[in-house]
C-alpha cells in the first residue's frame, strides 16, 4: 500500500506537505507564539514530542480502536502528551511556559496532531507513522522558526536573543503583535505559493 | 412652468444646434431599395412578394403574423429584385427584399382614408394601425398596435406624447413638432380613444422651447395638457417619462399598462393620425443626420430601405477622417460598419464622427458615479463584476434585467470601463440560460 | 467615397471627460494649500517628508506593478501620489526620515498592492500606513514639536487633543483656543497644522463633485452630536463639538481619507452610515479611548464595513420605491 | 466481544491508563513547579527588600498580599507588597519594597504586564521607568510628573516620572502603588498584622 519510499515520507513534510506553508495547519500557535525564536523553538519541540508519541501510541493500537470512537480516543492520548509536555516545561523552564501561556495547552486541538493521527498513523505502520511524524515535526518547526525569526529580527533587532541589528534600526513593533504575525505570515504563504507555481511550471 | 423630472441621470452635451433650425427635407427615393422583414421588436415578417413581382408604393410585402410582430410595406413603385438575406443595422444578417425603383411613385390603389377617424372603434384604430405596420419610433419599434390593446384588468387613464428627444444631436422629433403639431395632437386623440384613456400629456424638454409654446398654443383646442420637462439624459426613456409626469413607478418587469399608462413618441403619433387618416403605411420616416463627420447635417424624410451611403450623399457625403457611424442617438445608438445597411423603422438618426480608437481601461474605483447616475436605481458597477465572474444569479438579484441600456453608467465612468457592454452580455447569458431551461 | 472602414463598439457612443487620473489630480492639486501651510509651519522638515513619501510611494508601486507584471499606467494615475502625500500630512513632523519612507512603503505594498492595486483594497492605504509606523514606532509617532511660527521653546509639545486628553485642559483653562485651531500655528501632524486650508482643498473638491459630500458632513454631524451631549451637561469637563471638528486630524480625515474613492460606499445610504459611523467612533475614541485622537482608527473601522454597506445600502431600484 | 464493549472498554483502558500516566507526572512536577513559583516571589522580595534572608506572607487579600522581609536576625527589614491594578491592556501584577516604618518606597518590580511593546511595555524597564522609583518618599500619596523629567534629579522626593506617550500605564503603576500603600497603612493602624510580637518571637 505505501507508494512513497522512507525518505519521501520524512521529508514531504517540509515542504510538499509543510503543516504550515502548504497545508495551513496550527494556525493558532503559528500566530501566537512567533514573536520571539525563543517561543517559537519551545512550541515546536512541545508540538513534535506530542505529535511523536500519539502517533506511536495511535498506530501501535490502531486495530483495537473501534473506528466510532477512534476520535475520542486520539484526543486522550493526545491530552495525555500535552499535559506531560506542559507540566515539564513549567517544572523545568518556567520562564518559556510563563511566555507561551495558554498555548502549550492548546496543542491539544492544533490541527497538525488530530490531523496526522486521523489521516496516517491510523492507516500505517508503527515505523511508517514515526517517520512521518517527525518529518511533520521537522517541518513545522521550520516553518515556526522562519516566521519568528523574521518577526524577531525586526521586532527586536535580535536573533535567539542576541542583538543582529546596528544601534541605527528602530524595532519595528507592530512585528511582535499580532498584526505583524498575520502579515509576515501572509506574505510568506504567498511567496510558498509562488515558489509552489515556479517548480510546477518548471516541472 | 414648473419643470418635472426624474431623479438621476446625466446631462451630456446636447449639441443639437446643428440641425435644430433645419427643416425637415424630403429625401427623393433611390434608385433600389433594401427593405429588411424585421423591423420591430419580435418575431420577422413572412414575405409576400417573390423576385420578379411588381409593387406599388404602400404595397405590403410582408405578413407580420405573430402577436409581436409586424407588416412591412414597400417605399417605393417598381420591381421586385430578389429577397435575401441582407445586412440589418442590428449587426445580424436578415431576410430583406431588394426592390428597384421605377421613379414612378405609384401608390397603391386600395390604399384610402377615413373620413371621420374620430368615429372609429378602438378595433377598427388597432386593426389600421396593425394594418399600417406601425411600430415605436423611438427606436426600440416595439408594435404599437399591440401598445395600443391594454389588457382588460388594466385600464389605462394616462396616454402620455412623448416629445422629449434626449438624446444629444438628434432633432427629427423636434422638427416634426415644429412642422406637424396638428397631426401629432389629432394622433394622441386617436391613440386616446384606442386606449379609452381620460388625458393626454404631451412631454417637452425644455431645450425644445419653440416647440413647447406651439403645442401649448395648439392643446387648447384639444384639451391635452403639455408638460415642460428638465433637460435630463434619459428623460424620454418610458419608465423615467412616467415618472417625471406623473410620479407613478412601473413595477420592476412591469409595462406602462400596470400603472394605467401608454407612451407614445411624437414620431409614432404622427405615423398613427396618417395611417388612420389617410389609410397610409408606415414606409417613410424622419431622421437626422448629423455629427461633425457629417458635410451637411440635415433632418431628412426618407423612405424606409434606403442604404446608408444614399442618405449620406444627400447630406453632402463624409468627412475624411470619420471612423465612427452610428444609427439611432450616440448614447443608445448601434455602431454601424457598412454604407450598404438600410434604413429601418426604428432609425431615429444617422450620426457619424471621428471618436478616439480605445480608451485605457482603469479599475473601477468605487466612485459611485454610476450609482448616482442609473436612472433605474441600480448599481452597475457591481453588476459588472457579476458578470465578469460569471455570478449571474447574483446580477439577476440585484436587478441587472431592469437595465434599460440607457448608457448613463458607461458615460460618466471615470474609469472608462464598458459597463453597458458587460450589463447586456449578463442579461444575455441570463435569458438565453432561462429559454434553455424551460426547452 | 468607398470603402470606408468604421470602428465597431457597443453604446453608448459619447463619454465623458473625467476620468480616473483627472480625479486623482484635482485630490492633489486641492491638498496643496494644506500642504504649503505644512511647509510655512515646519519649514525644510515639511518639504523633505512630503517629497520622500511621495517618492517612496511611486517607487514602491512601481516596484509592485514590475514585480505583477502590471501595465505601469497606474504609475501616472495619480493614486499613489495621493498616498504618500497624505500619509505625509497624517505624519508628526518630528519622525524622523526612515520611518516615513518605512510607512510610505507599507502603505502602498500592505494598504494597497497585496490587495490587486487601485480599486480593489479595502482600507485607505495611507492610513494603513500610519497604522503600521503607529504601531511600530508609537513613541516616535507621539512626539510633537511645536511649529516654527510658534514662539515656543521646548522639545516636546503636547497636540491640543493630547492637552484635552492628559492634562485636564478645560478644567485648567488651558484649552487651545479655536482661532489658533482654525487658521494654524498649533502643533500635531504635518496635515493638520491649520483647518483653514484643509477647507479651501475641500471645497474645491466638492465643487468639482469629487468627494461626496454626505461623508464629511455625516462625519461632523454625529462627532458634534455626541460631543455636544457630553459638553452641554458638564462644559466644565467637556471640550466643545467646534473644539473636536478644528482640532487634531479630522478635517484631513473626514475631507480627504474617509471620501477615498476606492474605500468609502457608492450609495447615498451607505455614505450617510458610514460617516454618522466614522463620526460616533471618533467620538468615542476621543472622550473614553485611550487614545487622544481616534480619526485614523475610525475610519480604517468604518472602512472594514464598506463592502456590507455597498451590498446591504444599495439604492431601491426604480419600481421598488413606492407601491402604488 | 460486540461492538458497543468493545467501545467501552477501549476508552476506559485508554483513560485509566492515561490517568494513571498523569497523575504520576503530576506528582513529580507538582513539587517543582510549587518551588519555581515561591522562588520567583522570593527572588522578588529580595529584589525590592534588599538583604532579605527569610520572608513571611503577613496578609493575603484579592490582588494584594503582603509580605515581611526579615534579616538573619530576624528582624524586619521591610514590606514587600505584591499587588495588582488595571493597566491600559490588561492586569499589571507588580512588587514593591517599603522600609519598616512605611515612609520610604526602596524599590519596584513589575511582575507581569500586557501592556504595548515598545510604550506602556516600558514599565518593565529599569532605565526609563524603574529607577525613578527608586527611594522615593511615601509618607504621602505619590505623583506622576508630566511632562517627563530628563534626569531623575529634577525629581521631587514623592514624584515619579512619566513614560513618554504611555501616560495611561504609567498612571496605572502609580495608582495600584499609591492605594495598596493606604490599604497597607490602614491595616497596620488597624493592626491587622501584628508584626512587633511576631517579631518578638
Amino acid at each position: 500500500m505505501p507508494t512513497k519510499s522512507i525518505g519521501e515520507e520524512f521529508l514531504k513534510g517540509f515542504w510538499k506537505e509543510n503543516p504550515i506553508f502548504r497545508q495551513l495547519l496550527g494556525m493558532c500557535p503559528t500566530l501566537a507564539v512567533t514573536n520571539a525564536m525563543i517561543n517559537g523553538l519551545a512550541m515546536g519541540l512541545a508540538t513534535a514530542f506530542v505529535l511523536i508519541f500519539s502517533s506511536l501510541v495511535v498506530s501501535s493500537i490502531k486495530k483495537l480502536i473501534p473506528s466510532q470512537v477512534r476520535i475520542a480516543t486520539y484526543i486522550v492520548i493526545i491530552a495525555t502528551f500535552v499535559t506531560i509536555a506542559d507540566r515539564f516545561l513549567a517544572a523545568f523552564f518556567p520562564p518559556i511556559s510563563k511566555n507561551l501561556g495558554p498555548y502549550v495547552p492548546l496543542i491539544v486541538v492544533n490541527c497538525i496532531i488530530l490531523g496526522r493521527q486521523e489521516a496516517f498513523s491510523s492507516k500505517n505502520t508503527v515505523g511508517r507513522s514515526l517517520i512521518d511524524a517527525f518529518g511533520m515535526s521537522l517541518g513545522f518547526i521550520l516553518g515556526l522558526l522562519i516566521l519568528s525569526a523574521i518577526r524577531e529580527i525586526l521586532g527586536f533587532g535580535t536573533f535567539f536573543g542576541f542583538q543582529v541589528m546596528g544601534q541605527w534600526f528602530k524595532p519595528w513593533i507592530i512585528m511582535i503583535l499580532p498584526p505583524g504575525a498575520f502579515i509576515t505570515l501572509g506574505i510568506l504563504l504567498a511567496l510558498a505559493l509562488q515558489i509552489e507555481r515556479k517548480t510546477k511550471a518548471r516541472r | 412652468m414648473k419643470v418635472k423630472t426624474f431623479p438621476h441621470g446625466i446631462h451630456p452635451p446636447e449639441i443639437k444646434e446643428r440641425t435644430f433650425d433645419k427643416a425637415i427635407e424630403v429625401m427623393p427615393p433611390p434608385e433600389k431599395l433594401t427593405i429588411p422583414l424585421l423591423q420591430h421588436f419580435g418575431s420577422p415578417a413572412e414575405p409576400l412578394v417573390k423576385k420578379g413581382d411588381e409593387v406599388f408604393v404602400g404595397q405590403k410585402i410582408g405578413e407580420g403574423t405573430a402577436l409581436f410582430s409586424a407588416s412591412i410595406h414597400s417605399s417605393v413603385s417598381g420591381k421586385v429584385l430578389s429577397t435575401d438575406n441582407h445586412i440589418h443595422p442590428l449587426g445580424h444578417s436578415i431576410l430583406a427584399v431588394t426592390i428597384a425603383n421605377d421613379g414612378e411613385d405609384h401608390l397603391l390603389p386600395s390604399l384610402q382614408g377615413t373620413k371621420d377617424p374620430f368615429s372609429l372603434t378602438p378595433d377598427e384604430i388597432r386593426q389600421r394601425v396593425k394594418e399600417a405596420g406601425i411600430v415605436g419610433l423611438g427606436g426600440a419599434a416595439f408594435p404599437t398596435a399591440v401598445k395600443l390593446s391594454p389588457p382588460k384588468d388594466k385600464p389605462v387613464d394616462t396616454v402620455i406624447i412623448n416629445g422629449c428627444e434626449c438624446e444629444p444631436l438628434l432633432t427629427a422629433d423636434y422638427r416634426l413638432m415644429l412642422e406637424h403639431p396638428e397631426d401629432i395632437l389629432k394622433g394622441a386623440e386617436i391613440v386616446r380613444l384606442a386606449t379609452g384613456a381620460e388625458s393626454i400629456i404631451v412631454g417637452i424638454e425644455n431645450n425644445k422651447k419653440k416647440a413647447f409654446k406651439i403645442f401649448q398654443e395648439k392643446a387648447k383646442n384639444n384639451a391635452a395638457e403639455v408638460a415642460l420637462l428638465k433637460t435630463k439624459y434619459p428623460q424620454g426613456a418610458e419608465k423615467n417619462l412616467i415618472y417625471a409626469l406623473l410620479r407613478r413607478e412601473v413595477p420592476r418587469g412591469g409595462l406602462p399598462f400596470d400603472v394605467g399608462v401608454v407612451v407614445q413618441n411624437v414620431g409614432t403619433t404622427k405615423a398613427i393620425w396618417d395611417a388612420v387618416s389617410q389609410g397610409e403605411p408606415l414606409y417613410q420616416r424622419v431622421i437626422t443626420v448629423s455629427g461633425n463627420g457629417i458635410e451637411q447635417p440635415k433632418n431628412v424624410l426618407v423612405r424606409i430601405g434606403t442604404p446608408f451611403q444614399n442618405v449620406i450623399n444627400f447630406c453632402g457625403g463624409l468627412k475624411e477622417n470619420v471612423n465612427l457611424l452610428v444609427m439611432g442617438g450616440p448614447m443608445m445608438g448601434v455602431a454601424q460598419w457598412s454604407l450598404e445597411t438600410p434604413i429601418i423603422k426604428g432609425t431615429s438618426g444617422l450620426l457619424a464622427w471621428k471618436a478616439p480608437l480605445s480608451y485605457f481601461e482603469y479599475s473601477c474605483i468605487r466612485c459611485g458615479r454610476c450609482v448616482e447616475h442609473c436612472p433605474m436605481g441600480l448599481v452597475p458597477s457591481q453588476l459588472m463584476k457579476f458578470v465578469k465572474f460569471d455570478n449571474l444569479i447574483e446580477a439577476e438579484n440585484w436587478g441587472i434585467l431592469d437595465c434599460v441600456e440607457c448608457g448613463s453608467c458607461q458615460y460618466s465612468c471615470p474609469a472608462k470601463i464598458l459597463l453597458v457592454h458587460w450589463i447586456r452580455l449578463g442579461k444575455n447569458k441570463i435569458i438565453s440560460l432561462r429559454r434553455k431551461n424551460k426547452a | 467615397m468607398t470603402n470606408k472602414t468604421f470602428i465597431l463598439q457597443s453604446s453608448p457612443h459619447f463619454k465623458d471627460k473625467d476620468s480616473v487620473p483627472k480625479i486623482m489630480y484635482a485630490v492633489i492639486f486641492s491638498l496643496m494649500p494644506a500642504a504649503f501651510a505644512s511647509i510655512y509651519f515646519f519649514r525644510l522638515k515639511a518639504v523633505v517628508m512630503l517629497f520622500s513619501c511621495v517618492v517612496v510611494s511611486l517607487a514602491t508601486e512601481a516596484i509592485f506593478l514590475w514585480l505583477r507584471k502590471k501595465p505601469f499606467h497606474s504609475l501616472l494615475d495619480g493614486s499613489s501620489v495621493i498616498t504618500g502625500l497624505i500619509l505625509a500630512m497624517t505624519l508628526p513632523p518630528s519622525l524622523s526620515l526612515e520611518l516615513a519612507v518605512i510607512g510610505a512603503a507599507a502603505a502602498i505594498a500592505i494598504g494597497k498592492q497585496v490587495f490587486g492595486g487601485l480599486g480593489h483594497n479595502i482600507f485607505n492605504p495611507a492610513l494603513v500606513g500610519r497604522a503600521f509606523l503607529q504601531t511600530s514606532f508609537p513613541v516616535a509617532m507621539t512626539t510633537w514639536i511645536p511649529p516654527v511660527t510658534a514662539k515656543i521653546n521646548t522639545a516636546t509639545y503636547a497636540t491640543p487633543l493630547a492637552n484635552l486628553k492628559f492634562e485636564e485642559a478645560v478644567a485648567q483653562g488651558t484649552l487651545t483656543p479655536l482661532k489658533d485651531l482654525f487658521w494654524g500655528n498649533i502643533g500635531g501632524c504635518l496635515g493638520e497644522a491649520s483647518a483653514i486650508t484643509l477647507l479651501i482643498g475641500a471645497l474645491y473638491l466638492l465643487f468639482r463633485r469629487v468627494i461626496d459630500w454626505r461623508i464629511p458632513v455625516g462625519i461632523m454631524v454625529s462627532l458634534s452630536a455626541f460631543t455636544g451631549v457630553f459638553w452641554l451637561i458638564s462644559p466644565e469637563k467637556y471640550a466643545s463639538p467646534l473644539f473636536h471638528i478644528l482640532s487634531g486630524g479630522l478635517m484631513i480625515g473626514a475631507f480627504f481619507m474617509a471620501t477615498d474613492m476606492v474605500t468609502s460606499p457608492i450609495s447615498p445610504l451607505g455614505s450617510w452610515i458610514y460617516a454618522l459611523g466614522i463620526g460616533l467612533i471618533v467620538g468615542l475614541i476621543r472622550l473614553f479611548g485611550g487614545f487622544p485622537e481616534g480619526v485614523m482608527y475610525s475610519i480604517l473601522f468604518m472602512n472594514a464595513f464598506v463592502p456590507l454597506l455597498n451590498r446591504y445600502a444599495r439604492p431601491q431600484i426604480l419600481g421598488e420605491r413606492s407601491k402604488r | 466481544m460486540n461492538l458497543s464493549a468493545r467501545m467501552i472498554a477501549v476508552l476506559t483502558s485508554v483513560g485509566l491508563l492515561s490517568g494513571g500516566f498523569l497523575s504520576t507526572v503530576g506528582l513529580l512536577t507538582k513539587e517543582r513547579i510549587a518551588l519555581n513559583k515561591q522562588k520567583e516571589i522570593e527572588e522578588a522580595i529580595l529584589a525590592v527588600v534588599p538583604g532579605t534572608e527569610s520572608s513571611q506572607k503577613l496578609y493575603e487579600e484579592k490582588d494584594l498580599s503582603i509580605y515581611g522581609g526579615k534579616d538573619e536576625d530576624g528582624n524586619l527589614l521591610g514590606f514587600a507588597i505584591h499587588a495588582s491594578g488595571v493597566g491600559f491592556q490588561d492586569k499589571i501584577t507588580l512588587m514593591f519594597g517599603t522600609n519598616a516604618s512605611l515612609t520610604r518606597i526602596t524599590n519596584l518590580t513589575i511582575l507581569d504586564q500586557k501592556e504595548t511593546p515598545g510604550l506602556g511595555a516600558k514599565i518593565t524597564d529599569r532605565e526609563s521607568f524603574l529607577k525613578y522609583w527608586e527611594n522615593k518618599d511615601c509618607s504621602q500619596p505619590l505623583s506622576l510628573r508630566k511632562p517627563p523629567a530628563i534626569s531623575p534629579e529634577d525629581l521631587s522626593s514623592s514624584e515619579v516620572n512619566t513614560i513618554t506617550g504611555a501616560t495611561i500605564s504609567s498612571e496605572s503603576v502609580l495608582n495600584t502603588v499609591n492605594l495598596s500603600l493606604e490599604r497597607l497603612k490602614r491595616l497596620k493602624t488597624e493592626g491587622k498584622f501584628a508584626i512587633e510580637e511576631r517579631n518578638a518571637n
